[in-house]
């Protein structure tokens, strides 16, 4: 039962996305413990398997498709881990789901952020990317 | 009597415990934003708190899905900072009063709200950010704190109402304990902040500054918001300004801004800050 | 829409449990308490729900002291018995339905009821003995089971009319779920018991007998009532009957008691069971 | 901060005895794990000492005194782990803690159980018992 919540650019994660994400954020979660990121980084695909996670879901963390993830039912602070095991920072991961490279998000970062103009609505967010 | 004599509000931003744990807090990009501290260190240095109830979330680090809890208070006699990734802060176990929250969560459940009790947990940069901000980095902490942890992660966060509730409720119990303390709240998280997701980096500084006047003049109007408002205006993660309410229905109805500041940014995020005195 | 049909309510001494297990339901000391049960086996086979909401009380089986939470609802897939010690109940795996459980958690949170989700628990007998009463011994369970644990062990649980009140939210929940569901809500523990301390083996069989009265024509009585007077009453452990309050705040201002029946003793515990259709 | 609950012969499980109670009873609770239980029945002093216990608790444990461990904060849940453990039914442990034999608590309990005329309030217990 997907709501839909209408809020452009966002996955809001609510119980269903929990739900159908549970497997990914928990295997996300397990890269805390430094004998699971050696055992990730060593063969990551024999790691994955290893998770009740869903084909697509390991694809998606393969490729390291943050926004598929989210799609996928991932909670960003969850898939951050991730990310953070890659020896990647933050602003590289969030830069990376706006479809922005990084020098260019941090200088919007720099510059007073994202303005909420145009970016309040699905319909709004549409017709400012036109 | 125990009394709340101040309520404090501040972003929790892991950078933040980043650049003060890695020394960079006199770097050209750190700098205003330490800056916009020393005012409240001094303050709160001179005010010496008995204990601080701090009401803050957890980022999957004590809490993974396996557990969901709405409202959860720290029972134990301490809490060690959690390690998210790499290692553990290099900040002091932080030590609770673990008779004033034993009497905290029995007053709270009594009034009819549904605390999730806990005696081991690990506190993260959610808690811990805050309390190098207000009190550097000293060996050991020179208060107690009672942590509040609120879910903010998994959609529905409790309401903003339910919030602003669970602050009187939380004055109210402090009022009916027997000892003489000094009692401060700390409302943590926000302020704008979308971390996620091809609409990630959103700050929306007039809706943050409403935010401030309005906490201070008539939090009720926030308390009225929904969370949808708050995820569109503020960006997703903003929500975690409803944990700011908590700490603003633990005082009086007026208050006095002794301290103000606002900053973009901080990694991704807005950095708001205020100290309201309950006199 | 999904609608509640009827509320039941039972005891869920342990010892009821290992009865069935061991076979023993046809011997004097139980078949009393069996005989008990067999109307409503046949009933509830006819009247074949699609869903229960089984209001329960974990033993120190799932949760530890490490986290005492006051209300958890189960929103996982499958929840297995317990190892309370002497290996799991041969009893199926309970299954949920998820998505009306998502549903029921989004719904009590936005209503101001602070829940605890877990998506990781093991059901003791607290669940799994009602299950047994109501189904027997079949290799599935036939009906999906949505587990709502309540915090009675450490005091002070949720009031009486916290309880009520939860009832009425999760009517309120179920109606608002847009699938054609056909729900029951077992409420469950009690009736009188205290099994600890120079008091056990406490019985107050007048005091049951008006409880059930009172579920029936008058619950209001019963949600005004302290836990000072319940645990006085009808025991320390009997305090348990709060959670018969959240099934009958769930179903009616009028409904038909269909089946009733007390007996005492069973193991150190009164057994009480009522049938309340909510047509 | 310990409260007086005007019930007699109960120990009201509340947050300060939650606390004061802990380890004994997350002991207790250990003893779910047959591998814990093993340990425990080879030598009870020396799994004890592995629990941050206070002295006395250790004592009530090794004595079984149920009524002592409950007034140092043990809940009944828990520590009647302990008694199972030791092959004992629940209704032992009842027994136990009334002062009275099984048999005799057995027949009480088959007559209808304890009474709680006189059994209300600490005043009325007193005078009851005499
Ligand atoms: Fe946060
Ligand atoms: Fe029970």
């Amino acid at each position: 039962m997907a709501e839909d919540y209408d809020i452009p650019g966002t996955y809001v994660f609510d119980a269903d996305a929990s739900r159908r994400g549970f497997w990914l954020n928990q295997f996300a979660m397990s890269l805390m413990k430094p004998e699971n990121r050696e055992r990730f980084k060593a063969d990551e695909r024999a790691y994955l398997a290893e998770w009740q996670m869903t084909d697509e879901q390991r694809e998606a963390v393969i490729a390291r498709d943050y926004n598929r993830m989210l799609e996928l039912g991932g909670n960003i602070f969850f898939v951050s881990k991730i990310g953070a095991n890659d020896g990647k920072s933050f602003q590289f991961l969030a830069a990376t789901m706006t479809g922005m490279t990084q020098p260019d998000y941090a200088e919007m970062m720099l510059k007073g952020g994202r303005s909420p103009v145009g970016a309040r609505t699905k319909e709004e967010w549409e017709m400012h990317r036109g | 009597m125990a009394r709340i004599t101040a309520g404090v509000a501040t972003s929790h931003v892991p950078a933040i415990g980043a650049a003060i744990d890695l020394g960079k807090t006199k770097e050209p990009y750190w700098a205003p934003i330490f800056e916009g501290y020393e005012w409240s260190k001094t303050w709160i240095a001179e005010e010496k708190p008995d204990v601080v109830i701090l009401v803050y979330n957890d980022h999957a680090s004590a809490f993974s899905l396996e557990m969901i809890p709405t409202f959860v208070l720290g029972t134990a006699a301490e809490f060690k900072p959690a390690d998210e990734g790499w290692g553990p802060r290099p900040v002091p176990v932080v030590k609770n009063d673990p008779e004033f929250a034993a009497h905290l969560a029995q007053s709270l459940v009594l009034d009819e709200f549904d605390m999730t009790l806990v005696n081991k947990m690990d506190v993260d940069h959610g808690l811990t950010v805050p309390m190098s901000l207000m009190f550097g980095q000293p060996d050991e902490w020179p208060v107690k704190v009672v942590p509040l942890a609120v879910n903010v992660l998994q959609y529905p966060p409790p309401t903003a109402r339910r919030c602003f509730n669970l602050g009187k409720a939380i004055r109210r119990a402090v009022e009916s304990y027997p000892k003489d303390l000094k009692v401060m709240i700390f409302g943590t998280g926000g302020m704008s902040h979308q971390i996620h997701g091809p609409r990630a980096g959103l700050i929306n500084a007039e809706f943050d500054n409403k935010f401030l006047d309005l906490l201070v003049e008539d939090p009720e109007q926030l308390a009225a918001k929904s969370h949808l408002e708050y995820m569109r205006e503020c960006g997703a993660e903003g929500v975690e300004l409803i944990m700011w309410l908590i700490m603003r229905g633990a005082l009086n109805d007026h208050v006095t801004p002794l301290r103000r500041f606002y900053h973009v940014p901080a990694s991704n995020t807005a950095v708001g800050h205020i100290v309201l005195d309950n006199a």
